[in-house]
């Protein structure tokens, strides 16, 4: 793992960039008539979607982390190694 | 080790005082006095709002428009700025290893200017919002009230200016020798890059004052079209400052949350550079996406395609903060006392305002939120979700360290569920309001069943943080005069080293 | 401290997703941002708390716009004193307007009915009563011309949108 | 250690400096709110307000702001001139403007039926006499500054303009420029005193609409029953007749900038 995948990273960032700015540049030409709420509401329900599924694994996450690791929490009697240092 | 070893000094010798304790404590002072009158004014909104109509509790529509103003203008240059710059002043020079600030005479001018700027935008009140936006604010709005305003904020503008070089100069100049910057706790790195982007955006909307100023008085037409101006020319000074200016407020309660979650976790920072880099990068981006405020205003297709991207490019900052603490508290023994509720609260906040963000910086959908209900909710949940939160974790977490007492935990607790609840009631109802499309700044809305029903969860939400408030400022007060005294080396029975630069050079 | 790769497939993933998000608002925002070619111009007048507005034949309307569904309009937005900011919610139309300038923003109507349109924009004393009625309206060709002619449509027969009034 | 005697010193520092400074905000309040700013006064005096045009001349208006293209110039923009009548131009712009007859620098013809030659800002034209017109003409007239200020007179029967009933007009309440602006004058004269039956001119020489409104304000149940002169836009002039109004104190208001009030009495 290690190295190779940063660079790899790297890589693929602008990549991803390039390819969605050809892609849609080469769509069709603008000035066509379209229904503007129809697809104003359309990114925006498009948006929600990622929004709220993001929204569900952090939330998760955090429920977890406050759940899982506070401290009166009996699988946490042990102290941990920063502890005790003074 | 009690603090206080002399005997205790006389009220003047601390107004008067040059210590940055006693500078600090006079800037949280008045940061809590502003949170509550300030906050009074938007329990007055907000109860005029429960129904449409007139209910007299605020009886027109000019004194709701001064309300708005001063309720604004307030909480971001009187409650925000101060209580991060009196944080400041406490810790960075025990932080960086110094006696005082580089400049303590300047820091005691600094902070003198605040009450200064406070009594002129309260005492007028101004009605043409915080953004002072001409035409209005140049050919309507009436009054000393806008005059007083303009100086008010020039004043702020200035203070918060001599603060940051204050700042700058103690951390990088006056830090030990032998303690070098990466190993400095990240609340000093927050402060650093506050106050090298106040220096950066504050001049910018100084010049504008003075332009808005002289157009008042017809001398100038810098923003009156009546004279050849542009009023656009004045939003892109206004938000070249203001955009950056919301990071400036956000980043302090970052660099205090950073310092509260590896304490209250028992575990060190997931990644000391993480954070490092995550306060640079916003410090720099933060100025390349001010114009996402006014797309609006008929810019062109390519210039609002640069502001987006521009906006899109501080989100990564931000998620790897919210990163690190996860992976910091993950693994730990947390202890969730008021401190550590508060920063957490304030994360669950921060990642909802982060994600509206998201939303507002896309360039159609700014057709649905712009200056709607949706745009107040957003910037709540940053400047009374994050920002405000960690503030009062930060506060909870330092009384001890300032009184010598210990607060009431329970009731430290208790507003802490208050203010949670209230808030998100409060603010995520407000998103729904704005894509229903009730404009923002108004004083009465369509009376339509929707909009009725949303205002009132929104309002009951206001009473229930006005409650969890007046709980806040019972228990501070309450526990300075009478609270038991605290174990300064432990206060919080986390088994971790609370600030022992007290025990070496005790002040107070 | 912690491994560091996880933060840096955290910050791709994020960097990912926004370049998605962003591109695929580029792709909405061009069509809404190059108005088609023969859209019926419709000058907007806003002054302070109410809207005035002027069709191509130069036929005037103050607090209330009729429009045909169907038909692509060119709003030309301007004010006479300070800052308003047309909003029509339903339509998803908004631009501000600025005295001493002239903002474009069209849109086609693609439903009838009885729309409300308001100021969007901090304009004063009453910013919130600045309100306007669009009845957007069938187009009904007269026997056998293609020349449209207004007939309003009864208000109940069609549902806006969103739920206001 | 913070004792509770400090504590309370500092409350009570906090305590009194908020008193005062409510003390302050809820005398002042009003006072605070009241004086428009220095520009709008400005633009205010520099048009005078023109006297009241004698009965055979037609008023109009070069609005402020018709120096930019694209905003309104002449007002009302397409005059109907009763035949035999003069016209006189009043500049509410700060720019100079001409009215001159024609349809453009370009027209040959332009300026051979009347030129008014330059007139600045806030000044008022020499009355031109129209010579040899007939009802139905229409004038077409430019300004020879801003070629793209374009408008038109049109000739119609003596007569048909002006005031329609008999009664005799016994005052005039004036609309004064800058008046929607927040403490600037509303009406001129504020208050004023007319015989029963009468009738009294009112003539908005402001840029914004307004309109006088019986009654004290948009929640005063009966607004408008009296009289009601609906939205009267720049330069309009509406005469309202006092013939169904008993003796007595009226007080009027502009519904749309309600803070604009003024009162007037009927008298015997």
């Amino acid at each position: 793992m290690g190295i190779p995948l940063r660079q790899a990273l790297l890589v693929a960032i602008p990549l991803v960039v390039m390819f969605s700015i050809l892609q849609a540049a080469f769509a069709q030409e603008a000035g066509k008539v379209i229904i503007n709420r129809v697809e104003v509401w359309g990114l925006f329900y498009k948006g929600m979607v990622i929004a709220f599924t993001i929204g569900a694994i952090v939330m998760g996450v955090i429920a977890y982390v406050v759940f899982r690791f506070r401290e009166s929490n009996p699988k946490n009697a042990s102290r941990t190694s920063m502890e005790g240092r003074h | 080790m009690v603090l206080e070893v002399k005997k205790p000094r006389p009220m003047w010798e601390i107004l008067f005082s040059t210590h940055h304790t006693d500078v600090g404590l006079l800037y949280i002072i008045l940061s809590l006095v502003a949170l509550m009158i300030g906050g009074a004014l938007a329990i007055a909104i907000r109860t005029e709002l429960f129904l449409p109509g007139n209910q007299g509790i605020i009886p027109d529509p000019n004194t709701f428009h001064r309300i708005m103003t001063t309720h604004g203008t307030n909480m971001l240059f009187l409650w925000l700025l101060p209580f991060a710059s009196g944080m400041g002043n406490y810790l960075i020079p025990i932080m960086v290893r110094y006696k005082d600030m580089a400049w303590p005479k300047l820091n005691a001018v600094a902070f003198w200017m605040t009450p200064m700027g406070m009594a002129l935008v309260w005492l007028g009140m101004a009605d043409f919002t915080w953004y002072a936006t001409p035409p209005y604010s140049i050919l309507r709005a009436p009054g000393p009230a806008a005059e007083m305003w303009i100086f008010g904020i020039k004043i702020l503008g200035i203070a918060s200016i001599l603060g940051a070089i204050n700042f700058i100069v103690t951390i990088l100049k006056m830090k030990h020798p032998d303690l070098p910057l990466m190993k400095t706790s990240l609340f000093v790195w927050a402060t650093l890059m506050t106050s090298i982007m106040i220096l950066v955006a504050i001049p910018t909307f100084a010049a504008a004052l003075i332009m808005l100023f002289t157009d008042r008085l017809g001398v100038s037409g810098f923003f009156n079209p009546a004279m050849g101006g542009d009023p656009i020319a004045y939003q892109h000074l206004f938000w070249f400052t203001f955009h950056p200016e919301v990071y400036i407020f956000a980043i302090p309660a970052i660099g205090m949350a950073y310092e509260l979650i590896p304490k209250f976790s028992r575990k060190p920072i997931f990644s000391y550079q993480s954070g490092v880099a995550a306060f640079i990068v916003l410090a720099i981006v933060g100025f390349t996406s001010w114009a996402h405020h006014m797309y609006a205003t008929g810019m062109n297709f390519t210039e609002k395609t640069v502001f987006m991207v521009g906006t899109l490019s501080a989100v990564p900052a931000s998620a790897m903060h919210v990163f690190n603490w996860i992976a910091t508290m993950w693994g730990g023994r947390i202890k969730f006392a008021t401190p550590m509720s508060f920063v957490v609260g304030g994360l669950v906040l921060f990642f909802y305002a982060g994600a509206g963000g998201v939303v507002n910086a896309q360039m159609p959908l700014d057709f649905l939120t712009h200056d709607s209900y949706w745009v107040v909710g957003h910037f709540h949940l940053f400047v009374m979700g994050l920002i405000t939160f960690a503030f009062l974790g930060f506060l909870h977490y330092m009384f001890p360290f300032i009184t010598g007492r210990m607060y009431n935990e329970k009731a430290g607790m208790v507003t802490f569920w208050l203010l949670f609840v209230g808030v998100s009631m409060i603010f995520l109802t407000q998103h729904v309001l704005g894509l229903y499309g009730q404009p923002r700044r108004v004083f009465d809305y369509i009376a339509v069943e929707p909009l009725i029903i949303m205002n009132q969860i929104s309002t009951v939400g206001a009473w229930i943080t006005a409650a969890g408030s007046a709980l806040l400022i019972g228990n501070l007060i309450g526990s300075s005069i009478k609270g038991k005294p605290a174990d300064m080396v432990d206060p919080f029975q986390i088994g971790q080293v609370y600030y022992d630069q007290t025990r070496k050079e005790p002040h107070h | 401290m912690g491994h560091s790769t996880v933060e840096w497939v955290y910050v791709g993933v994020v960097v990912a997703l926004l370049i998605y998000i962003g591109a695929s608002a580029w792709d909405v925002e061009r069509f809404l941002d190059h108005p088609p070619k023969d859209a019926k111009v419709v000058k907007v007048t806003g002054q302070q708390w109410f809207w005035t507005f002027e069709h191509e034949d130069g036929k005037k309307e103050l607090g209330e716009l009729h429009l045909v569904k169907g038909v692509p309009y060119v709003f030309e937005i301007t004010s006479r004193d300070v800052n308003h900011s047309f909003n029509i919610p339903d339509l998803t139309v908004l631009m501000d307007a600025v005295p001493g300038r002239i903002n474009h923003m069209w849109v086609m109507p693609d439903a009838s009915g009885e729309y409300l349109i308001q100021c969007r924009e901090y304009c004063g004393f009453s910013h919130y009563q600045m309100r306007a009625k669009l009845f957007v309206e069938e187009a009904i060709p007269v026997s056998g011309e293609t020349e449209v002619s207004n007939i309003p449509v009864s208000v109940q027969e069609a549902k806006p949108v969103i739920a206001n009034n | 250690m913070t004792s509770p005697g400090r504590m309370m010193r500092g409350l009570i520092i906090c305590g009194v400096t908020l008193a005062v400074g409510a003390a302050f905000i809820v005398l002042n309040f009003d006072a605070m709110f009241s004086l428009p700013p220095p520009v709008a006064r400005l633009a205010a005096t520099a048009p005078p307000p023109p006297p009241p045009a004698a009965a055979g001349v037609t008023t109009i208006t070069i609005l402020a702001g018709a120096a930019t293209q694209g905003n309104p110039d002449y007002d009302p923009d397409d005059a109907q001139v009763p035949i035999g009548n003069k016209v006189v131009w009043v500049n509410a712009d700060t720019a100079p403007h001409t009215a001159t007859s024609g349809t453009g620098p370009e027209d040959a013809s332009s300026g051979s039926l009347f030129d008014t030659s330059i007139i600045n800002g806030g000044d008022k034209s020499a009355e031109i006499e129209l010579k040899d017109v007939k009802v139905g003409d229409v004038i077409p007239y430019y300004c020879f500054v801003h070629p793209y200020m374009v408008s038109q007179l049109t000739i119609v029967e003596a007569g048909a303009a002006g005031s329609t009933n008999q009664s005799p007009i016994e005052a005039a309440i004036t609309i004064p420029p800058g008046a929607s602006i927040q403490g600037n004058k509303p009406y001129d004269p504020a208050e004023f005193e007319i015989k029963k039956g009468n009738t009294f001119l009112v003539i908005n020489t402001d840029t914004a609409p307004h309109t006088v409104t019986s009654g004290t304000g948009s929640d005063d149940p009966n607004s408008g029953t009296a009289f009601d002169t609906g939205i009267m836009m720049e330069g309009d002039r509406i005469e309202v007749s006092t013939v169904n109004l008993n003796v007595g104190d009226y007080d009027y208001y502009c519904v749309v900038h309600p803070y604009m009030k003024g009162k007037f009495k009927v008298t015997e």
